[in-house]
């Protein structure tokens, strides 16, 4: 039996500069996820992070992080050749078979299009799985958005609607939250929709689409919570009687709204 | 000759804050201010009021170094002042927590405050990167000697575990055990401190005046005893006849002075009264010429590691004779009443003295051994700086220096305690 | 003065930083330093002027031991009158006193190690820290952790005074692993519930004066408004 | 096969004088764990049999921490030539005996099992766990704060290798497993009376009905006890506790069956190596539900209701069980004077 609290320990193959708090660490390992999954980041002396898999290839895996605390500034003082230990992937990804045959509308704010990233890759290569796909991300602002370099390719392939809080010089795009576009979606019915950003963001942008139409059991979510183990035992990401590492971290806004604890990301919402 | 000004802003290597400044004129030293400019921290005022039971927690508080007699004292005058029973176990393991933590200060002063002045290095980092070994054995004594204090009191600094009565956990005799075998691991490092620091060569400067200690005719007492000088006996409570304080305008600790004399409280003036070393030290002593009673005023730091030889052999001795400590109640038999605890502290003699009303303290006085000495300190200064008036400031400062840290001196100590009315 | 009671770690620590400014150790002191670790309170304007010095200085400034980080011991001198605090040197004091408040009443403190004394494992922890560029929090949970943690029993329990449940904790419980009741040196952390805490104190039967007595044994400073609301309930 | 039999149907008693010599045997091949008393009362390692305390009813402190250390290592890093080496540090594979277990405490360990032992399997955990013999032992008498008949009684279905009861001068003997079985054959046993078995049933039952008269709640069904608790997440007691809860986390640090930890990285002063260790965590800390968003459960009230219904509603939706003993250690520590029992009353009736 492999001890899953024993990290793997791998290098760091290549960096790449998304904004100026977030990059892109392209790890090499040979670890299989599903869009939607996540490892348990660790920098040894400085501890373990819940990082979603942004994309990944022939023996590497990219986790798209933002610098916020302990381990995830560290990781970004790192190079290319400097390791770090990955435990993993976890969770239970995005429901992709079940969008399969149907529109696809993908929500994203901030950091929240790294774990969504694979599922618009899923998308490029294999389009005709599904009907109209549109991908709605949010940024506060314009040069914090992650993976411009990718919009012109994204654009061939679905309905790109982008926004920011605040626009800055050269911004010739839509200004306001994420709610504010979501009356230019041009598909309502038979659509699974997958969404993940700030919990602020997922409850007001929940509300609106309900109020269009959108079943909640048909709208997906990915939280975020405080994880220590990734395995459903060390308690700190339950809520309402889940484990986010393990039945999560998406859940249908459906579920979500039943947890006898509602989460902070669904208050309100159906109220 | 114009009036010369040898003034030391800071003086460094000792406890606390503290300035000097000489005067010299007509070829003698006309005035030495022994200055000390910290602020006040009026610990007898607030200490005033509050229950029997939290005195000794503040007081301990004193002063960052000598926690354990502070709060001994404290301790020791709650308990005289309300009629708490204290158990003669509990008495000796007191004592052996006052060994471990003499031991601990005087050989952090000896390595690290004085032994840079007698090998002219600047200070115990210089020394530590070209002899790495002595100061990890200085280190290695330092935290023997904080883990005995430790075992008994919980922990090295600010005991927590004396209370009036006694002890709030029980001593076991494992822990009895374990104190005793460190302190004979230890030994053997502490004679070759001694062998160490009485090679060292010391100014000749010597003086004539009062020496004070415990005394009990036939140790070298740290926790019970009479008060003794040159030339009286008195017991603990009298001290307010003898020892007279009073305030100068032109530092924040109080002096005092007995019979109107200044004297010495410290290793020197302990060993100066009480010629009842071990054979050990006394030995050791002799091999190299030193012995006591000694008019030196350096021969401080040698008073000091020979004290170290002989407690630690008081200490293996005292071990032997206590036994596993059970905590029990023992409630005050009044809630008035008047105490004076007098113990020696590292640096001296030390007394609290507290009047109670209803458990709680009305009146609060505390005799720190600096406060006692800073008056002999600056006669002191005076005298040997008068040999050498001819000699360039720099000199003049380093004497100067090497005489105050002599003392070992506890600024904040001084400070923070001051007697109420 | 508790860094020479590193002992065996200290020789190791200098291989990693160089000591500046320390004089209890050294004679010459330089600045400016990567971190200044100062103890105790400024008691005069000298000493407020030289804590203003040093923080400009320094690129880091602890505050070391409770007297620095919460006001201690010596902020007790604050539940006087100004006048019944000079009574100590009969009336005439060399200076008029200040208050002794917290060094952050001053100056930005970047990092505080609470306690009297501090903890050593809590100061390796910090220069630790410092050293690998990782982010030193305050311990924001209560004294009892530690004591739940190294499972000796409850002395609340056993019905003595302890203000455990409402102190910061970090100290790893060495009092109440002793026998002796949390008296708060560290003083009270963020989410501390110390009303609460203060009625379980007077339903246990403890009188009101024993309980402003405990609380402002060493952290007055920072228990002033509740000791006044106590007062007036 | 008829051997095993025979075994079942033989009832046994073991005399008290003789348990010592029982427990030496014992101590011969296995590490042996019992209580006793230095202020509190817990399990340790015996080494010398006459430290062992024969108390009335449950430990202190549970025995938890004999499988779930409060702090315990993972493992240790070391920079080299690969990145990084990294050393386990599973420990505990000692064969082991504890006597002196109550139902709680058996109670306790089957709900752990489920956490710990589930999908995801704890190899920390079960590296102490496995090779373990219960001995289990029932009460003479309820402690105040003792509310098991809650939960189906003192003496548990299962869990334990043999269970004794007091009966004067001997123990009355439960065999509850194989291994149970293989123990009995030692010698130290002989054959209880119908006489002995009467008096087993009539001790149990006297003890039984002091905590019945007691807990005066039955949440002997559990489902729909929960849903009963599940209903109330708006209810004004929670605001109540939220007010008087001083959040110290000792309710939780106490609970046999709470296994929430925090997982640390300590590394030596130029982070070459160190350890990553597990600490206890309790859901009631200000920092337990906090992420770099948002702190999920920062109002005190959020909490207290947490621990209730992540020990009477989540573990039910999830494995059909309470995580809950009614040991009362939770109630006997909370300094805010927090009872559980009376907690749970007002929520079911
Ligand atoms: C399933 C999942 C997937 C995720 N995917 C990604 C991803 O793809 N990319 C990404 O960037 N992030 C992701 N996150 C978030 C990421 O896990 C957190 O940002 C990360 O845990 C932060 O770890 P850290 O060690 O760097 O921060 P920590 O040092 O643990 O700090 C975390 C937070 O604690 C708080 N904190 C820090 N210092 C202090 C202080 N002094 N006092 C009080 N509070 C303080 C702050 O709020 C800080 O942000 C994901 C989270 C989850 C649960
Ligand atoms: S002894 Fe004090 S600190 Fe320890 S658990 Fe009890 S109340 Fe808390
Ligand atoms: S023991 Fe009581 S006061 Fe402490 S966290 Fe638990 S419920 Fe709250
Ligand atoms: S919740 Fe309380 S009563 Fe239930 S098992 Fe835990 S400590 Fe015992």
């Amino acid at each position: 039996m492999r001890n899953p609290y024993l990290p793997e320990v791998v290098p760091i193959r290549e960096v790449i500069e998304e904004t100026c708090d977030t990059k892109t660490f392209r790890i090499a390992t040979h670890l299989l996820f599903n869009p939607g999954q996540f490892v348990e980041l660790s920098v040894f002396g400085y501890g373990e992070a819940p990082i979603s898999i942004s994309g990944g290839g022939d023996g590497y895996l990219d986790l798209t992080i933002r610098a916020v605390g302990n381990v995830t500034n560290r990781i970004h003082r790192m190079k290319a050749g400097d390791y770090v230990g990955i435990r993993g992937p976890f969770g239970n990804g995005w429901p992709l078979e079940k969008a399969k045959g149907k529109n696809l509308l993908i929500v994203a704010g901030g950091i929240g299009l790294a774990p969504l990233k694979p599922v618009v890759e899923y998308v490029c290569r294999h389009r005709e799985e599904f009907k109209m796909v549109t991908l709605l991300y949010g940024a506060r602002r314009p040069s914090l958005m992650l993976f411009k370099y990718k919009f012109r390719e994204w654009e061939k392939f679905m309905d790109l609607l982008l926004t920011v809080d605040e626009p800055e010089e050269g911004w010739k795009g839509h200004v306001g939250v994420v709610t504010t576009l979501c009356d230019k979606i041009k598909h309502r019915s038979d659509t699974i929709t997958l969404m993940c950003g700030p919990p602020i963001m997922m409850k007001y942008t929940s509300m609106v689409l309900i109020e269009l139409g959108f079943p909640p059991s048909e709208i997906y979510l990915s939280l975020e919570r405080n994880m220590k183990c990734g395995i459903g035992i060390c308690g700190h990401c339950a809520v309402g009687g889940v484990y986010v590492c393990r039945d999560g971290p998406v859940f249908s806004l459906n579920k979500a709204l039943r947890f006898i604890e509602k989460p902070h990301e669904v208050q309100g919402v159906l109220d | 000759m114009a009036e010369r000004r040898i003034r030391i802003g800071e003086i460094t290597k000792i406890e606390g804050h503290a300035n000097l400044t000489v005067e010299i004129g007509d070829h003698e030293v006309k005035r030495v201010i022994f200055g000390v400019h910290e602020g006040s921290r009026y610990f007898e005022a607030f200490m005033k009021n509050r229950p029997y039971y939290y005195l000794h927690e503040l007081s301990g508080r004193i002063c960052g170094i000598c926690t354990v007699a502070h709060e001994i004292a404290s301790i020791k005058a709650v308990e005289r002042a309300l009629g708490i029973d204290v158990p003669d176990n509990a008495r000796r393991i007191r004592e052996l927590m006052l060994i471990s933590s003499h031991i601990q200060s005087h050989v952090l002063h000896l390595y690290f405050l004085a032994l840079p002045d007698y090998v002219n290095a600047e200070s115990i980092i210089e020394i530590a990167k070209n002899n790495r070994e002595l100061v990890k054995k200085a280190f290695r004594i330092k935290e023997a000697t904080n883990y005995m204090t430790a075992l008994l009191g919980g922990r090295a600094v600010q005991p927590c575990t004396l209370v009036p009565g006694g002890f709030t956990k029980r001593i076991t005799s494992t822990e009895l055990e374990n104190y005793k075998k460190k302190m004979k691991e230890l030994y053997p490092l502490l004679v070759e401190t001694a062998d160490l620091f009485l090679q060292l060569e010391y100014p000749e400067f010597e003086r004539d005046c009062e020496y004070v200690a415990l005394w009990d005719g036939k140790s070298v007492p740290l926790y019970d005893g009479k008060i003794k000088s040159t030339h009286h006996i008195f017991s603990e409570e009298e001290y307010e006849e003898h020892l007279k304080e009073y305030v100068v305008e032109y530092s924040s600790a109080k002096r005092s002075l007995i019979d109107g004399q200044d004297y010495m409280v410290g290793a020197l003036a302990r060993l100066n009264i009480n010629p009842y070393l071990k054979d050990e030290a006394k030995e050791l002593a002799e091999k190299y010429g030193i012995k006591f009673p000694s008019r030196k005023v350096a021969w401080i730091n040698a008073a000091q590691a020979v004290e170290n030889v002989h407690y630690a052999l008081e200490a293996l001795e005292l071990a032997d004779e206590v036994e596993e400590y059970e905590p029990r109640k023992s409630p005050p038999k009044n809630l008035d009443g008047d105490g004076v605890g007098a113990i020696e502290a590292p640096r001296g003699l030390l007394i609290h003295h507290y009047s109670f009303k209803n458990g709680k303290a009305k009146k609060i006085n505390i005799i720190t051994p600096t406060a006692m000495n800073t008056e002999n300190i600056e006669r002191s200064l005076k005298d040997h700086l008068s040999n050498l008036v001819d000699e360039s400031d720099e000199v003049i400062k380093m004497e100067a220096e090497k005489i105050i840290r002599a003392y070992d001196p506890c600024i904040s100590c001084s400070v923070h305690v001051v007697r109420t009315r | 003065m508790e860094f020479l009671n590193l002992e065996a770690q200290i020789l190791d620590l200098l291989k990693y930083l160089g000591i500046k400014n320390f004089r209890l150790a050294k004679e010459i002191n330089e600045m400016p330093v990567d971190i200044a670790f100062v103890e105790g309170t400024p008691t005069n304007r000298e000493e407020i002027i030289k804590l203003l010095k040093i923080r400009k200085g320094s690129h880091i400034l602890v505050a070391l031991g409770s007297c620095a980080s919460t006001g201690g011991v010596p902020a007790l001198v604050n539940t006087l009158r100004k006048r019944e605090a000079m009574d100590v040197y009969d009336g005439e004091p060399p200076e008029i006193p200040i208050d002794p408040k917290p060094l952050d009443y001053y100056v930005d403190v970047d990092y505080r190690l609470y306690g009297c004394p501090f903890s050593k494992d809590e100061l390796i922890e910090l220069i630790t820290d410092i050293i690998i560029g990782k982010n030193y929090r305050d311990k924001e949970y209560s004294v009892c952790v530690e004591c739940s943690l190294r499972e000796n029993g409850c002395l609340l329990e056993q019905g003595l005074l302890c203000l455990g449940p409402i102190t910061r904790g970090g100290c790893n419980a060495l009092c109440t692993a002793n026998g002796k009741p949390c008296l708060g040196c560290r003083g009270p952390y963020e989410d501390a519930n110390i009303k609460a805490h203060i009625k379980v104190l007077l339903d246990m039967g403890f009188s009101k004066e024993e309980v402003m007595e405990a609380l402002s044994l060493f952290s007055y400073e920072k228990f002033k408004e509740v000791i006044a609301w106590l007062k007036e309930e | 096969m008829k051997l095993v039999k025979m075994v079942t149907i033989m009832m046994l008693k073991i005399a008290k004088n003789r348990i010592n010599e029982f427990l030496a045997a014992l101590k011969e091949e296995y590490t042996l764990y019992a209580p006793t008393s230095n202020g509190v009362t817990k399990f340790e390692k015996i080494e010398d049999l006459t430290s062992i305390c024969f108390l009335p009813n449950r430990t202190d402190i549970s025995l938890k921490s004999i499988f779930f250390p409060p702090k315990q290592k993972f493992f240790r890093w070391k920079r080299g030539e690969m990145g990084y080496e990294l050393e386990d540090y599973l420990d505990g594979e000692e064969k082991k005996v504890i006597f002196g277990a109550r139902g709680c405490d058996i109670r306790s360990l089957k709900i752990l099992d489920m956490y710990m032992r589930g999908e995801f399997s704890d190899p920390y955990y079960e590296k102490r766990r496995k090779n373990t013999i219960i001995i289990g032992i029932s009460c003479d008498y309820p402690r105040e704060s003792c509310f098991c008949s809650a939960f189906g009684g003192m003496v548990p279905e299962d869990g334990y290798d043999l269970w004794f009861t007091d009966i004067g001068t001997h123990y009355f003997v439960d065999v509850g497993s194989d291994i149970g079985k293989e123990l009995i054959s030692l010698g130290f046993f002989q054959e209880a009376s119908p006489e002995d078995l009467r008096k087993k049933k009539r001790r149990i039952e006297k003890v039984q009905f002091e905590i019945e008269r007691r807990t005066r709640i039955d949440l002997c069904e559990v489902k729909r006890c929960s849903q009963e608790i599940k209903k109330k997440s708006q209810d004004e007691i929670w605001r109540e506790l939220g007010e008087i809860c001083l959040c110290c986390g000792k309710c939780n640090f106490v609970c046999p069956t709470c296994h929430c930890f925090d997982v640390r990285d300590i590394p030596s002063f130029d982070g070459s190596e160190g350890y990553r260790i597990r600490v206890w965590d309790s859901c009631h800390l200000y920092e337990y539900a906090k992420t770099s968003a948002e702190n999920f459960r920062k109002e005190k009230h959020a909490r207290v209701r947490y621990r209730v219904y992540d020990k009477f509603v989540f573990p039910v939706m999830r494995y059909g069980v309470y995580a809950c003993t009614g040991c009362g250690r939770c109630t006997e520590v909370c300094p805010a004077g927090i009872n559980l029992r009376e907690v749970l009353r007002r929520l079911v009736e």
